[in-house]
């Protein structure tokens, strides 16, 4: 599926697995049994009909065990959540901007620029706001997403663990070019974002010349 | 024959009645614009949205006959008062805790 | 709104008595369902204005000098007074009595017509000072204080059309008392447009309230 | 209702024959028949579904390759806003109700029409209405492109013709409260003699549970699109942010209201699964109470999350908890029916008919949708899937493949009903199964996409989609195949097919004992209800 590049990637894609896991289970069971009994109940082979009113106990049943499932599962995707919305002592703080159409974020010394450049290692916690619409910030490879919001300044946290480029986009739809606001964060090590963010002139590699299909998925 | 019940239940309210509602109306009326007036803080939209509920179950349950009518109607009522009270509670799980 | 307060049949097609269908308890759950509809629709504007005024508190507080008290509060007196007379013309056709029915149904249009007459000394004294949407000088004012007044001429605004439109109802049904459409063993008409007549007050009685006694 | 007498002129007529003082179709648009306004919103949603079907077909068209070369992007941001539009407010959402409910309803609970007939052609006119106001907003000023949501403040903005598309769905809105309230007074008011509330049909249950949502859930809806309509017209401050509004209480508002929605799309359905399943079954329904029940507290819980919209939308983390876990318990109502309707079939005697393969068919992709829900409603894996095809695929599955693929089926079980002819079985057979091929060939490829990050309303897309986009095009064409096959067949069946009596799949509900086509009046004597309504005297107890 999608690269491993954070902790919060790896815990969403096994809820993903541990959900859609019991999705399959119950879908095969659902379905499994509608085609026995349409095989084993056929008109041919079973002409007459038997009129069963009901049957309490099975009834609270499949009452009970999809509430405790369905609770389990609510739990464990509310953990998953919670635990990006803890903010670091640590962190980084990057202004992303959102207009139409296009990204821009700003650091703190006030530097500028189109493209998300990242510290390695190093919790970031994007503050992100939006000019005139709303956006949707979207990072598909670090599993996050949060709108951008015109009247309001709303957070989302990233712990870039891999170097690499990765695809940003937005997700919520902001009008006429909506499906070309897109841009890239590139994770780059801690020393060389240190030299490119206090003068940018450091050459930092090339988005270009990063492989990027590792971000894009399968 | 549903028709000669709801005549009936209608008709148990006399002018007096009507009038008599209406006097308490207008009192509460001055109550809340005379409570208004007086600092009560947090205090005064909750002391004006309650004497509004009064003045509103007085006309729903007397000029609007809902006190005589059917079960029916109360239910009918419920499912609306419930429907009101999870619309603003849910929303307002939103409004009171953003950060 | 005739649509709803009368019951019919499929006989338009086929024209014969057999099956006119005449439901009067029927009908009045019909206007209750509407009349639920209708406090909905209002749900969500009381909504917006609760959030609106737990995010902008002291905005709202002070849009709240700007309005007036005394138009609200005659105002109010006026829409009780009319719901009463509302419920004295049901009365009257329920005892039996047409001319007087006519009378109370007749004094609560002419209630309604003061109401909106209130209404448009009062809009007019706030577009005066300058305060209408989109106006710059409301523009200047703070967003709890927009907001305060776009809710204050949208709610007013839409309550005044449900006014108008109640009138529109009740002046058909004083057409239909003159010319005994409505009688004394048949008035779920005029019933139901008191049930609607009710809920506009009611709304107002929590419009009045929320704008007219913050400051 | 029951002291009516029937007179003996109408023995032998059907409702299709005109009796009145009108010829041709103002006998139609002008009458108060219950069947023929079901039959009159039969033919305008279908229209207006094979408008929804072209555009959806050209969105798909687009994806064929990366880059937007059939469209540019301010084509293709209209395409879906009047895909969503029109099949959202003018086909789904009336769908079931309007039609096979306005139909059968009244003859279900054995009453002669609605409670209030001419209310119910209103409703039609109503419909006619909305839907031209929205077709009007295409000959202004640029097709509207916000989405079928018109999330502010982007409607606000917008210069394309918002105004005119809003004010379309809010009169739709008006039509669908009357209908709802109708259904409800029908139901309390018109039961013939000896029908309790638990002697009902499930399909009335579930049109009664339908109808309320759409008494309180629409009524939210209009004063929202009034609300932009307002501050568009006259610059009022609501909503947009420059003025101080706050463009999540929009968000919340507009899902009051379409979160509920969803429900009076699939609760109609559901009734008619409930129908079919027992009918072919030839044997009673298992746990009638309960499925009756579970569609009260389906429409009562759609209530309850609808912010499951919003999560990445800036809601607070405590509304994020309650609608997270809210969302999870509606799970389980929908689960108890499908749990129910899969034992109905136990120890039955099935007789695989069209109707019934289509019951199967919905379960199937019913089940896909409902658990792809689950995906959803789980914040953690919401945050990644939201907004994007995943979105998409899963509510053409439970729309789609769940609803209209029964309103399919439903049409196919009670056609004969209404027009006294059966269609062509092995035909109707071959449509669905192209149908069903099709159709998950075009949306299970969104939902994988949807997971590797594609997001939705983009006229482009990136490389490494393409061999995703391409199935999920090849299986809109097969899906539109399907469509025509099924729909040529039923039109065909409606007009030239062979003739069937009163009772051809042995149904035990109420319009089985009329004829087909039913009389103007539904019986030829009010019928007395004395036993349960899936009552199979030939079955084993």
């Amino acid at each position: 599926m999608l690269p491993d590049v954070q902790n919060h990637a790896r815990a969403v894609d096994d809820i993903m697995r541990f959900i859609v896991g019991t999705d399959i289970v119950l879908f095969l069971i659902v379905i499994g049994i509608m085609l026995l009994f349409v095989f084993k109940y056929n008109k041919k082979r079973h002409p007459r009909a038997v009129n069963i009113h009901g049957n309490t106990t099975l009834e609270v049943v499949w009452t009970v065990v999809p509430v405790a499932l369905v609770l389990f599962m609510f739990y464990v995707g509310w953990e998953g959540y919670i635990q990006t919305r803890v903010v670091p002592k640590d962190a980084m703080p990057v202004k992303v901007i959102g207009r139409q159409w296009n990204w821009s974020f700003q650091y703190e010394n006030g530097k500028q620029s189109d493209t998300l450049y990242l510290p390695q290692g190093q919790p970031i916690k994007c503050l992100i706001t939006s000019l005139d619409v709303i956006h949707g910030f979207y990072i598909p490879a670090f599993r996050e997403k949060q709108d951008a919001l015109p009247d309001r300044v709303r957070y989302m946290m990233l712990y870039p663990e891999k170097l690499g480029t990765y695809e940003i986009t937005c997700s919520m739809y902001c009008g006429l070019n909506h499906a070309l606001m897109a841009t890239r964060m590139v994770v780059v090590p801690k020393d060389l974002f240190t030299k490119w963010v206090n003068t940018g002139v450091v050459s930092v590699p090339k988005v270009e010349s990063v492989d990027t299909t590792q971000a894009k998925g399968s | 024959m549903e028709a000669q019940e709801a005549k009936s239940h209608s008709e148990q309210i006399s002018h007096g009645t009507y009038v008599l509602v209406w006097l308490a109306l207008i009192v509460l009326t001055c109550i809340t614009v005379a409570a208004s007036g007086i600092n009560l803080a947090a205090f005064t939209i909750v002391v004006t949205l309650l004497i509004a509920l009064t003045k509103a179950s007085l006309v729903v349950n007397i000029f609007m006959h809902i006190k005589f009518e059917d079960k029916i109607f109360k239910v009918f009522l419920g499912i609306a008062g419930f429907t009101l009270f999870v619309i603003f509670s849910l929303t307002f799980a939103d409004v009171f805790f953003r950060r | 709104m005739s649509q709803i307060v009368e019951p019919a049949s499929s006989d338009v097609i086929h024209g014969h008595e057999a099956h006119v269908h005449k439901d009067n308890q029927g009908a009045k759950i019909g206007m209750w369902l509407f009349l639920l509809t209708e406090l909905l629709l209002f749900a969500g504007l009381f909504l917006l204005y609760s959030a609106y005024r737990y995010f902008h508190s002291d905005a709202f507080h002070r849009a709240g000098l700007d309005m007036h008290t005394l138009f609200g509060t005659l105002n109010t007196i006026v829409l009780l007074t009319s719901s009463l007379t509302m419920a004295l013309s049901i009365a009257a056709i329920q005892r039996g009595k047409k001319w007087l029915s006519i009378t109370f149904l007749s004094s609560t249009i002419l209630l309604g017509l003061s109401f909106l007459t209130v209404k448009y000394f009062e809009w007019s004294s706030e577009i005066a000072k300058g305060i209408y949407p989109g106006s710059a000088k409301l523009l200047d004012r703070s967003n709890g204080e927009i907001l305060f007044f776009g809710l204050y001429y949208t709610m007013t605004g839409l309550h005044g059309l449900h006014v108008i439109a109640g009138m529109i109802v009740l002046i058909f049904m004083l057409v239909f008392i003159v010319r005994d459409k409505i009688t004394k063993d048949d008035y779920i008409k005029l019933e139901n447009a008191g049930l609607y007549w009710h809920l506009v007050d009611i709304i107002w009685i929590f419009l009045f309230p929320l704008f007219y006694l913050i400051n | 209702m029951a002291d009516i007498a029937v007179t003996p002129e109408h023995l032998g007529h059907s409702y299709l024959e005109n009796t009145g003082k009108r010829k041709g179709i103002a006998a139609w648009i002008f009458s108060t028949d219950h069947k023929r306004i079901g039959i009159l919103y039969l033919i305008s949603l279908f229209t207006f579904f094979s408008v929804g079907v072209i555009l959806g077909i050209l969105m798909r068209l687009e994806m064929l390759q990366p880059g937007g070369k059939l469209f540019n992007a301010q084509d293709y941001n209209a395409l879906f806003t009047l895909h969503g539009v029109i099949m959202i407010f003018l086909f789904v959402i009336p769908g079931i109700p309007a039609t096979l409910g306005n139909f059968f309803l009244p003859i279900q609970i054995g009453a002669k029409d609605v409670a209030f007939p001419r209310l119910n052609l209103l409703s039609w006119w109503l419909y006619v209405t909305g839907a031209i106001v929205i077709l009007l907003s295409l000959f202004q000023h640029g097709l509207p492109d916000t989405g079928w949501t018109f999330y502010v403040p982007y409607s606000i903005r917008t210069g394309t013709d918002v105004t005119m598309a809003v004010f379309g769905v809010f009169i739709l809105g008006f039509s669908s409260i009357l209908t709802g309230l109708n259904f409800i007074t029908t139901i309390h008011r018109m039961r013939a003699p000896g029908m309790t509330f638990f002697k009902m049909p499930l399909f009335v249950w579930a049109l009664y549970a339908t109808a309320w949502v759409q008494v309180i859930a629409t009524p939210v809806l209009a004063i929202t699109l009034l609300l932009i309509i307002i501050e568009r017209v006259f610059s009022v401050g609501i909503f947009d942010p420059s003025k101080g509004g706050d463009p999540v209480l929009y968000q919340h508002l507009f899902w009051i209201y379409s979160h509920p929605a969803v429900y009076i799309m699939i609760l109609p359905p559901m009734g008619a699964v409930s129908e079919i399943i027992t009918t072919f079954s030839h044997r009673t329904v298992f746990g009638y109470k309960a499925i009756a029940m579970s569609s009260l507290a389906i429409a009562f819980i759609g209530y309850l999350v609808w912010g499951h919209h919003m999560f990445v939308g800036g809601i607070s983390e405590t509304a994020q908890f309650v609608f997270s876990l809210l969302t999870f318990l509606v799970a389980v109502p929908s689960g108890i029916k499908v749990f129910n309707w899969v034992a109905t079939m136990y120890k039955g005697s099935i007789d695989l008919q069209p109707p019934f393969l289509y019951v199967m068919a919905f379960i199937f992709l019913f089940s896909i949708g409902g658990l792809t829900g689950l995906v959803l409603g789980s914040l953690a894996t919401d945050v990644h899937v939201t907004a994007t095809y995943f979105v998409v695929g899963h509510f053409h599955y439970i729309i789609f493949g769940g609803g209209v693929f029964i309103f399919f089926g439903a049409l196919h079980y009670w056609l004969p009903k209404m027009f006294g002819r059966m269609y062509n079985k092995k035909v109707a057979n071959w449509a669905l199964a192209i149908l069903f091929i099709g159709f998950n060939m075009l949306y299970f490829p969104m939902l994988v996409m949807g997971y590797e990050g594609m997001p939705r309303r983009y006229f482009t897309y990136l490389p490494q989609f393409e061999t995703w986009q391409r199935i999920s095009v090849v299986g809109s064409w097969i899906l539109v195949a399907g469509l025509i096959i099924m729909l040529t067949n039923l039109i065909r069946g409606v007009f030239k097919g062979e003739k069937v009596g009163n009772n051809p799949w042995g149904g035990t509900t109420l319009e089985w004992t009329t004829s087909s086509p039913p009389p103007p009046e539904n019986f030829e004597e009010i019928p007395v209800v004395t036993h349960e309504p899936y009552y199979h005297p030939e079955a084993a107890n």
